[in-house]
């Protein structure tokens, strides 16, 4: 219930190394919360695998149905990350080549190439954003 | 073919699609500004349903479960581009009245819901009667909804002005259109709870 | 014309077979096949999502069940072995029978039997009342009457006598989710099992005071007076802390214990016929004489032989 | 000098300090007593004495059962009659001694002259041993022992020691009285906790609405002529006397939350465990006398008292002998009106704390039936640890655990201005009391868990 | 103990408040500007606030013991005071059924499905009124004064004077032309203007939250921010081009700027708990009222800009608390 | 599986093109009936078919259609209440409106709306000389009744038809120049 | 000039949810939470933005010539569903615990009214603006008008969540629980929006 600083999501463990507790959720379209969902399937509810730091003490079994948690911060940066800044690249290329007296099709793929370009970037700084999003299990 | 009766009547009440399982909210809050305007909405939505359902069932054995989706997608889409075409050469006033609403059935929840949940697993009888069980109980609450806020926003019934001057204009505005859905709403489920 | 239409047909082709297939990969990477035997699990569970199984609702238990190597782990104590069976049937597993339960109300301390001797005025809740005090009555073992478990149920099952002060189960709908037992305070509320066509013994009293004390605190109370643990046959009556507990187990429903209790604090339930007090209490007098007896004789015999 | 108050919140309730000229009266002995085990924060005592041994005023008869715990001292002499569990104020049973008093003979230990010792010991260990041995808590309301608080942790720094003659409960008046009975006394105690702490200041915080306390303890302030003492006038305003709001008026310091007042280098007594320490150190008179107010709205005079009694009197004898419950009175309390408990068992004895009777009448204490919040804020504006009572209530009601702890529901010092003050009449701290055990119920689990956690891993690297 | 004593938690005392006296402080504090506007519209106005509060009461009455069975909250006056802030909100000529569907709205759909008095997330008078603005255009932006029992000197008929100068502005006209041609001076705009009861008199109004000041019924910070914005936000425009811009006197004390500022932001209910956010609270309101006026196709957009802000409230709430004790 | 989805795009495509095929004439009729309604709703009677010209008047681009013998319809949008009006102005030869349609609007339902409904208000444009007139609502000292508490759309409305007027007048101007 | 009052317009005036309809579903859906909601709005505004610009391309440079607009709705639908899987999975693979990051997060998006809606609308619809002459949207224009849509569209549901995190705590009668409040709610925040109109 509490909206104020966590993200919750059930989920199974699937496997557990010294290192990695890795956590199977699955995660579910908007539609998720409509109670039709039963009616309407869009593919898409999506097994994703979520890694945990083991912790030393804890002592959880493979199958156990735990929650895995993440700070409300750690989300909204990721979204940032995601969607936010690929939107100001895409927008800042595309006005830029317009006002720079490309054509509109120049512009347009221009953008949608420094989109890609900048998902490369992310890509090249992964290791980076792997220690970054941390998650918990309670 | 009475047995298959219910296949009608439950998207009446049991799985109305508005009040019940609330899909295509769009639809139903923009173009109910006028009993007539939703009734047109839902017999569109209809058509595009009982098609897509009959195609749907009778295709399904033959597409491979992955590409489902895409498949039922291009033939909705299909659909929905036929009924734009038709509507646009026979029913030009209509189409302008019901604007961006058309294209937009692709999207319609009711319609992939349909189907996914029906139209691939029974038989081609079967899903057509869903398609217009469904159909009608859309268009039955599009065109109720319809009919309340013509009454309340322009004081008339299908055109039918019964009081003249106007009516409460909120009601055929955007505010209009949530406000009547959830009051509708609450007599459905106290009539759902009488039951 | 026709060029339109060579076109239409080209470019959707083409732009449908291109999109078609970037959906097919996306479904065929991500898509879950979620067992479709969750779904007809969670179909035949109750729904009430309720949480007395321990798991976080009806589909949680459905998934969890999908998902086990057998149902000894779990139990729905809301659809009950009906619905075990159904479960069962569907994963193909095999479950005992487990004896259903119900809530029973381990106080008879009403208001004529426990005299009030305050009046509380704060908000109407046990939980707070009981952190407050021991009580508006003289006993600190009792109901408070303000209702958490009542509230605590969300099958309707339990309410408020108005006329006694205690909660009163409705057999018919409670489900023994456990609910109450948890809400309630002075753990006054106890799942029982059932018992055969509903009849069960329990002792309806937790007063852990001496006898006089807690007898000056409410007519009613189980005084630990031990009566019904000499009288019972079957062992299933302990005493302890001065109070009396039956086991369910190894209870007879013989009655005699409810016919001998001094206060009225052992109750039966769902009996066909009206406790004859006189007659059953006759019935161990006999029972007693004949043991007696039957000791005497043997202790006769004993002299006689050593004699 | 402008009167201190602190920062946030606080209700004015008026001041009914009726009591106020009433001088102290000693109370004869009962019968009987009921030394209750558990009559300070912490463990409860254990026992020392048998059933049939004989004990004499002033003997000790329980020590303390852990860290945080007290002795107890039998305050008359007699026959111990049993060691049982007995009824206390809230109909809970807790282990009593029971005491059949013979005549009134005193440890000869104890010095029982009213001469005023005025020089100080030395050897501060040996003052706090003193201390702990009388069994002196604080009697301020929380009955904390008071060597513990005198005794701060190594590396912690007492910077003032806070006087606490606030008593800023409507109806109560022992501290006054001992202030101005017994003003000498209370300072050279607070002269002695000084020197204990090392030699740090000390503030005596007196409410605005006390001016005879103030100019009484004043003179013996300046009499005495300790160094580093004064009295400071603080506005009449509820809580003052909270510990933590007596320490941001005085010192303009907020303790953290979950902190402990030292953290910020204050440690506060009440005025009345200044006296008990008195008593301890320079007269080796243990912990078995306080003052208690009898009081109440709508009460004739002769009904007001403020009586010495003697721990373990039982509350229904003191009653007696100051004349019987009046007509009106609705409701008994022990303690003020906005803090104290109401009395379910009338029989049940005195302890330590023991601070007064109340009477209150029923228009005065019947709660009016709840209606919705309206979201006045009021009750936050109340709150005088700015919390939002209001909104602890929902969540508390929606059973949001994360949401109370990160609304800080655990910093509730129950003072009650927010139910005090609610329009709608919501029972706010019934529920936020409530709300405040279930979360420190989790911080104290997590605490454990992060503790254990830090021990295996401990463990583990000393097997590695 | 014979007599059964009384046993609660603490605190055992209470305040001499209740949510029925604070209404019915609110009440008084209306009165001035009430009895003001009824010397100078008359019987219609008296009219107009009896139908409102009464339909009002009535509804609340009818549909809580009926419809939902709950115990009536008409006692608590949260009702009454609903209905004199949408009369007060009201011209004076319009039809009484109009009033009654206002009343309707205010408290069959904005107030009880949300749960009644306390629980309501927007300002049901405001609703209300926002409700009838939007369905009846035409009466509602009608300012006929009605016959008053005190002559009011140079009353305007037709339009309040932000539609009539929204309409010169509109034709190409200036301000001081509007000025002109309405025969205003500056110093009409403190008791006579052809407008809404509510809107009638800025002395009454003020006089009024005075006493709801003094008497701790409010605080000063909604209304002092969302007036300063206002002011701030005036005196910039019109400082750069006083023709096209109305300025700040004007801007503060016509329309519904006070009454809305006042008594209806200041609602419990539906404004912010802490101080931090009621002054943000009404920081938007007022950057929101001077966008409607000024550029905006409503005459008037304080009932909005409070609606609007009503939206944020929980947002607010949730992202500014009151300082706590020992919390940084 | 390719095969399936290539099937199915095929057969798809085959018939939305089939349906656009067999669409297209009477979509097409239809988009021409209706402009041809209205002109012929704001024009005299005429011959032929109307010829289609876009003129800038004023930095603004217009359509407008040239009935021969009959006038000219022009398409002119202005700014009313909730959003764009557009009109179809008919001036006939001497310069006088003939009559007015409007082609789009988002006004007010009830009340700017009713620039499409209130024959009052329409029937002020029929016959209207904007020589001898004013092409003003009442209240800007014109010559037009206002749709009751609508000025705003009135006087768009009346701005509208009023830049038709321009056009008008720098058309026949233009041609009087040929 | 002319892309503040775009921005002001779509954000405020013509409102996506209040005032055009578009997306309901999801709105009505996602909203039960202030973090998930805020979450769900930046990564819809990213979507609809590129969508916009893909379908704008591939009307123009393909639909057009070929005089195929009436392709429109079938090809939009095909290209946004695949795009939005496609930013998936091109997120996943770049990096994956940002993925999962976002995975716990955000519930899934998928192709909706919304999305689809804008697309359709910035080609076919003409624009008036402050006056000026009715005009289709340039490239810049439309994304500009994607952008202040999808805010638009953030900024409702943002509001909305906290409207209902707060009604959740509220002793809503019976029958009015769930979605007929949540319908009268945003039936009343419409009204409010209505304060907007005319501004642009
Ligand atoms: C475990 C524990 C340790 C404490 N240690 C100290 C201390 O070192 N110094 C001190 O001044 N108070 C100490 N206290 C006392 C409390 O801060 C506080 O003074 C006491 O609970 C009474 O406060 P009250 O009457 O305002 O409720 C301690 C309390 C506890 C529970
Ligand atoms: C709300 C509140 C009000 C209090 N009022 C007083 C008071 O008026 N006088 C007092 O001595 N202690 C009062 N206390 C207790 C003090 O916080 C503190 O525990 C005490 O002064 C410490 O001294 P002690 O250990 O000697 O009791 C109050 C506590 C609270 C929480
Ligand atoms: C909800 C609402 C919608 C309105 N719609 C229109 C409209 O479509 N056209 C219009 O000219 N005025 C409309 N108005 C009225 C104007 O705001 C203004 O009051 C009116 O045009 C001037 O009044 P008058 O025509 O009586 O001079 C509307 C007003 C409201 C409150
Ligand atoms: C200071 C104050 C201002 C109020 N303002 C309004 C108001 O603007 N509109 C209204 O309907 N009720 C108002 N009320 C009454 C009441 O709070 C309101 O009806 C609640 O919203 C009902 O839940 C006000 C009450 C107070 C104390
Ligand atoms: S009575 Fe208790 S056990 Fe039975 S259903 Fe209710 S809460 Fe569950
Ligand atoms: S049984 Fe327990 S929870 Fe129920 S009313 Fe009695 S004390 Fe309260
Ligand atoms: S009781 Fe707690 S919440 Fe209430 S005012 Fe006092 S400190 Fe604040
Ligand atoms: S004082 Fe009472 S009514 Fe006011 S906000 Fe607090 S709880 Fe609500
Ligand atoms: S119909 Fe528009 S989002 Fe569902």
């Amino acid at each position: 219930m509490s909206s104020y600083s966590e993200i919750t999501h059930r989920g199974r463990i699937v496997s557990i190394t010294p290192e990695f507790t890795t956590v199977e959720i699955v995660s579910e379209s908007a539609c998720a919360a409509c109670h039709a969902k039963g009616l309407c399937s869009l593919g898409d509810s999506k097994v994703k695998q979520v890694e945990v730091p083991t912790r030393g003490w804890d002592n959880y079994a493979v199958g156990q149905e735990v929650s895995v948690v993440l700070r409300a911060t750690m989300g909204h940066k990721a979204v940032w990350l995601a969607y936010g800044v690929p939107l100001l690249v895409l927008v800042a290329a595309l006005l830029g080549i317009l006002s720079a007296g490309g054509s509109e099709l120049v512009a347009g793929l221009g953008a949608i190439g420094a989109v890609a370009v900048y998902y490369g970037v992310i890509w090249l700084l992964r290791d980076r954003l792997r220690k970054e999003y941390v998650f918990n299990i309670k | 073919m009475s047995s298959k009766l219910h296949f009608i009547t439950d998207g009446f009440v049991k799985n109305n699609p508005t009040f019940v399982l609330v899909l295509g909210m769009c639809p139903t809050l923009a173009t109910t500004t006028s009993a007539m305007n939703g009734l047109e909405m839902g017999l569109a939505t209809m058509f595009v349903l009982i098609l897509s359902n009959i195609v749907i069932s009778l295709v399904a054995p033959m597409v491979p479960d992955k590409v489902r989706i895409p498949v039922y997608i291009t033939v909705i889409a299909t659909f929905v581009t036929v009924l734009q075409l038709l509507m646009q050469a026979f029913t030009p006033a209509v189409y302008e009245t019901l604007g961006l609403f058309i294209p937009l059935i692709v999207v319609n929840c009711i319609v992939l819901g349909r189907a996914e949940g029906f139209a691939n697993k029974h038989s081609v009888g079967e899903s057509a009667l869903d398609g217009i069980g469904v159909g009608l109980g859309f268009t039955a609450s599009l065109t109720v909804i319809g009919i309340v806020r013509e009454i309340l926003g322009s004081g008339a019934v299908f055109g039918w002005k019964f009081i003249a001057g106007d009516g409460i204009l909120a009601f055929v505005m955007a505010p209009g259109a949530f406000l009547v859905l959830g009051f509708l709403m609450v007599l459905f489920n106290k009539y759902l709870a009488k039951k | 014309m026709t060029q339109t239409f060579i076109w239409t047909v080209a470019i959707l082709t083409v732009l449908g077979l291109l999109l078609a297939l970037i959906l097919f990969w996306v479904a065929r990477k991500f898509k879950v096949e979620e067992d479709p035997r969750i779904d007809e699990v969670e179909k035949v569970m109750p729904g009430a999502n309720c949480g007395g199984c321990g798991f976080a609702g009806c589909r949680a238990f459905a998934d969890a069940a999908v998902k086990a190597t057998n149902l000894d782990n779990q139990y729905c104590p809301v659809g009950g072995d009906e619905v075990m069976q159904k479960v069962a049937s569907i994963l193909g597993f095999t479950v005992a029978a487990k004896a259903p339960q119900v809530a029973v109300v381990r106080c008879n301390g009403t208001c004529s039997a426990r005299p009030r001797i305050n009046e509380y005025d704060g908000v109407q809740s046990c939980r707070v009342k009981a952190a407050l005090y021991s009580g508006d009555t003289g006993c600190a073992f009792g109901c408070l009457g303000c209702g958490d478990c009542v509230a605590a149920c969300q099958f309707g099952a339990l309410t408020m006598d108005p006329e006694t002060g205690l909660p009163v189960v409705d057999e018919s709908k409670c489900t023994a989710c456990g609910a109450c037992t948890k809400a309630c305070p002075k753990h006054i509320i106890e799942l029982r099992p059932k018992g055969p066509r509903g009849m069960r013994m329990y002792v309806s009293c937790l007063n852990k005071d001496k006898g006089p004390v807690a007898k000056k605190a409410c007519a009613s109370a189980c005084i630990g007076c031990g009566l019904c643990a000499k009288t019972c046959t079957h062992d299933a009556i302990t005493v302890v802390d001065n109070v009396a507990y039956i086991d369910a187990a190894k209870c007879k429903l013989c009655r005699e214990c409810e016919a001998v209790c001094p206060t009225g604090a052992i109750h039966g339930v769902n009996f066909p016929k009206e406790l004859d007090k006189e007659a059953v209490k006759k019935r161990i007098a006999d029972r007693k004489a004949k043991a007696a007896e039957a000791a005497k004789a043997a202790e006769e015999k004993k002299e006689v032989a050593n004699g | 000098m402008g009167k201190l108050t602190f920062s946030m919140g606080g209700v004015h309730p008026h001041d009914s300090k009726y009591a106020r000229e009433c001088a102290i009266e000693e109370l004869p002995l009962p019968q009987t007593v009921y030394v209750s085990m558990a009559q300070h924060l912490g463990a409860p005592a254990k026992p020392l004495v048998a059933v049939g041994d004989s004990v004499k005023v002033g003997q000790v008869i329980a020590e303390p059962g852990g860290f945080i715990s007290a002795f107890v001292h039998s305050p008359v002499s007699g026959t111990v009659k049993a060691i049982a569990p007995r009824k206390d104020l809230a109909g809970n049973f807790v282990t009593h001694v029971e005491i059949a008093v013979e005549g009134d003979e005193w440890d000869p230990a104890i010095d029982r002259s009213k001469d005023l010792v005025t020089a100080i010991p030395d050897d501060k260990a040996a003052i706090l041993d003193k201390i702990k041995a009388a069994g002196v808590v604080g009697l301020g309301g929380a009955t904390f022992p008071a060597h513990v608080k005198l005794n701060p942790a190594p590396g912690k720094v007492a910077e003032c020691l806070i006087l606490n003659g606030a008593e800023c409960e409507p109806f109560l008046t022992s501290d006054y009285r001992i202030m101005i009975e017994r003003p000498k006394e209370i300072v050279i105690g607070a002269a002695i906790m000084q020197k204990v702490l090392g030699g740090c200041r000390c503030v005596i915080g007196i409410e605005e609405n006390k001016p005879e306390a103030i100019a009484a303890m004043g003179a013996a302030v300046r009499e005495l002529g300790y160094p580093g003492i004064e009295v400071k006038v603080l506005k009449k305003r509820y809580p003052q006397g909270g510990e933590k709001q007596l320490i941001d008026a005085v010192m303009r310091r907020q303790v953290k939350s979950g902190g402990l007042p030292i953290d910020v280098g204050a440690v506060v007594q009440n005025v009345a465990t200044s006296l008990a320490v008195y008593e301890a150190v320079q007269k080796n008179k243990p912990l078995i006398t306080n003052v208690l107010t009898i009081t109440g709205d709508q009460i004739p005079g002769n009904l007001q008292h403020n009586y010495l009694f003697r721990i373990g009197m039982p509350l229904s004898w003191i009653v007696e002998q100051a004349g019987g419950i009046p007509e009106t009175a609705a409701k008994l309390i022990s303690g003020g009106p906005m803090m104290g408990k109401a009395i379910s068992n009338l029989d049940a004895a005195t302890v330590k704390g023991s601070s007064s009777v109340l009477y209150l009448s029923e228009g005065m204490t019947r709660r009016k039936p709840a209606t919705s919040c309206i979201r006045c804020g009021k009750c936050a504006d109340a709150c005088p640890m700015g919390l939002e009572p209001f909104l602890l209530n929902r969540l508390y009601k929606a059973a949001d655990l994360e949401g109370l702890e990160a609304n800080a529901a655990q910093d509730c010092i129950e003072c009650g201005c927010c139910l005090y003050s609610c329009p709608a009449y919501i029972p706010l701290l019934d529920n936020i009391r409530q709300a405040k055990g279930q979360v420190m119920g989790v911080i104290r689990a997590r605490a454990a868990a992060a503790k254990a956690a830090a021990e295996a891993a401990k463990a583990a690297a000393t097997n590695k | 103990m014979d007599k059964k004593y009384i046993v609660s938690p603490s605190p055992h005392i209470h305040a001499d408040v209740s949510t029925t006296k604070i209404m019915r402080d609110v009440i008084i504090a209306l009165c001035p500007a009430i009895l003001v506007s009824i010397l100078a519209y008359g019987w219609a106005e008296l009219l107009v606030l009896l139908v409102s509060v009464a339909s009002c009461v009535l509804l609340e009455w009818a549909v809580t013991r009926w419809m939902l069975k709950r115990p009536s909250t008409v006692g608590d006056l949260s009702a009454v005071v609903t209905g004199l802030l949408l009369a007060m909100n009201l011209p004076s000529s319009i039809p009484l059924w109009i009033v009654f569907v206002g009343a309707v709205v205010s408290i069959c759909v904005a107030k009880l499905p949300f749960g009644g008095i306390g629980q309501n997330v927007f300002n049901p008078a405001i609703t209300g009124r926002v409700f009838l603005l939007v369905s009846f255009p035409a009466q509602m932006t009608d300012w006929t004064p009605t016959a008053g029992f005190l002559s009011v000197p140079d009353a305007v008929s037709g339009a309040t004077p932000l539609g009539v100068l929204k309409e010169t502005l509109k034709s190409g006209g200036t301000i001081s032309q509007f000025m002109e041609t309405n025969g205003y001076t500056w110093s009409s705009f403190f008791f006579d203007l052809g407008a809404s009861a509510g809107e009638l008199s800025a002395g009454a109004l003020l006089l009024g939250f005075i006493y709801l000041l003094v008497r701790r019924v409010v605080k000063p910070w909604i209304p002092l921010s969302i007036l300063g914005t206002m002011a701030i936000i005036a005196a910039i425009f019109s400082g750069i081009n006083p023709d096209a811009y109305t300025g700040v006197a004007f801007n503060l004390l016509t329309g519904g700027a006070l009454l809305g500022a006042l008594f209806m932001a200041t609602d419990y209910v539906t404004s912010p708990m802490s101080n931090l956010g009621g002054i943000i609270y009404g920081i938007g309101i007022g950057v929101i009222v001077m966008m409607i006026r000024y550029f905006g196709s409503y005459p008037e957009g304080m009932s909005f800009a409070i609606l609007l802000m009503n939206c944020a409230v929980p947002l607010l709430n949730m992202w500014f608390h009151q300082k706590k004790y020992g919390r940084a | 599986m390719a095969l399936c989805l290539t099937v199915v795009c095929l057969v798809c495509s085959a018939v939305v093109g089939g349906a656009y095929a067999l669409t297209k004439d009477p979509i097409d009729a239809a988009a021409q009936a209706k402009t041809t309604a209205s002109i012929a709703a704001v024009l005299p009677a005429f011959d032929g078919v109307p010829e289609q010209g876009k003129i800038d008047v004023d930095g603004t681009e217009y359509v407008y259609y040239k009935a021969e013998g009959a006038g000219y319809a022009v398409i002119s949008t202005t700014s009313g209440f909730g959003g764009a009006l557009t009109l179809m102005v008919g001036i006939d030869t001497a310069g006088v409106v003939h009559n007015t349609t409007v082609l789009s609007h988002s006004e007010t339902p009830g009340l700017g709306a009713k620039c499409t409904t209130d024959t009052h208000f329409m029937e002020q444009f029929r016959g209207f000389d904007p020589a001898a007139k004013k092409l003003a609502v009442t209240k800007d000292g014109g010559d037009l009744d206002a749709i009751t508490a609508s000025t705003i759309t009135s006087r768009a409305y009346a701005l509208a038809v009023s830049n038709a007027v321009k056009v008008f007048n720098q058309l026949a101007g233009g041609q009087s120049n040929e | 000039m002319e892309y503040f009052l775009i921005f002001v317009s779509a954000i405020f005036v013509n409102n996506i949810l209040l005032a055009q309809f578009l997306g309901i579903c999801p709105f009505l859906g996602v909203s039960n939470k202030l973090s998930t909601a805020s979450g769900m709005s930046g990564a819809v505004c990213f979507v609809i933005t590129l969508a916009t610009v893909v379908t704008y391309l591939l009307n123009h440079y393909l639909l057009v010539p070929f005089g195929l607009e009436f392709l429109q709705t079938i090809s939009f639908i095909l290209v946004i569903a695949a795009l939005v899987q496609m930013v998936e999975i091109v997120l996943k693979k770049i990096s994956p615990s940002l993925y999962q990051a976002l995975g716990i997060f955000l519930p899934l998006i998928t192709t909706n009214c919304a999305v689809l809606g804008v697309a359709i609308t910035v080609v076919t619809k003409e624009f008036a603006f402050g006056g000026a002459a009715p005009h289709m949207l340039n490239l810049g224009q439309a994304v500009v008008y994607a952008i202040a849509t999808s805010l638009g569209y953030g900024l409702a549901m943002c509001l909305f969540a906290g409207l209902r995190e707060h009604l959740a705590g509220n002793d809503v009668p019976k029958a009015f629980r769930g979605l007929p409040i949540a319908l009268i709610t945003v039936g009343i925040m419409a009204m409010a929006f209505l304060g907007f109109s005319g501004i642009v």
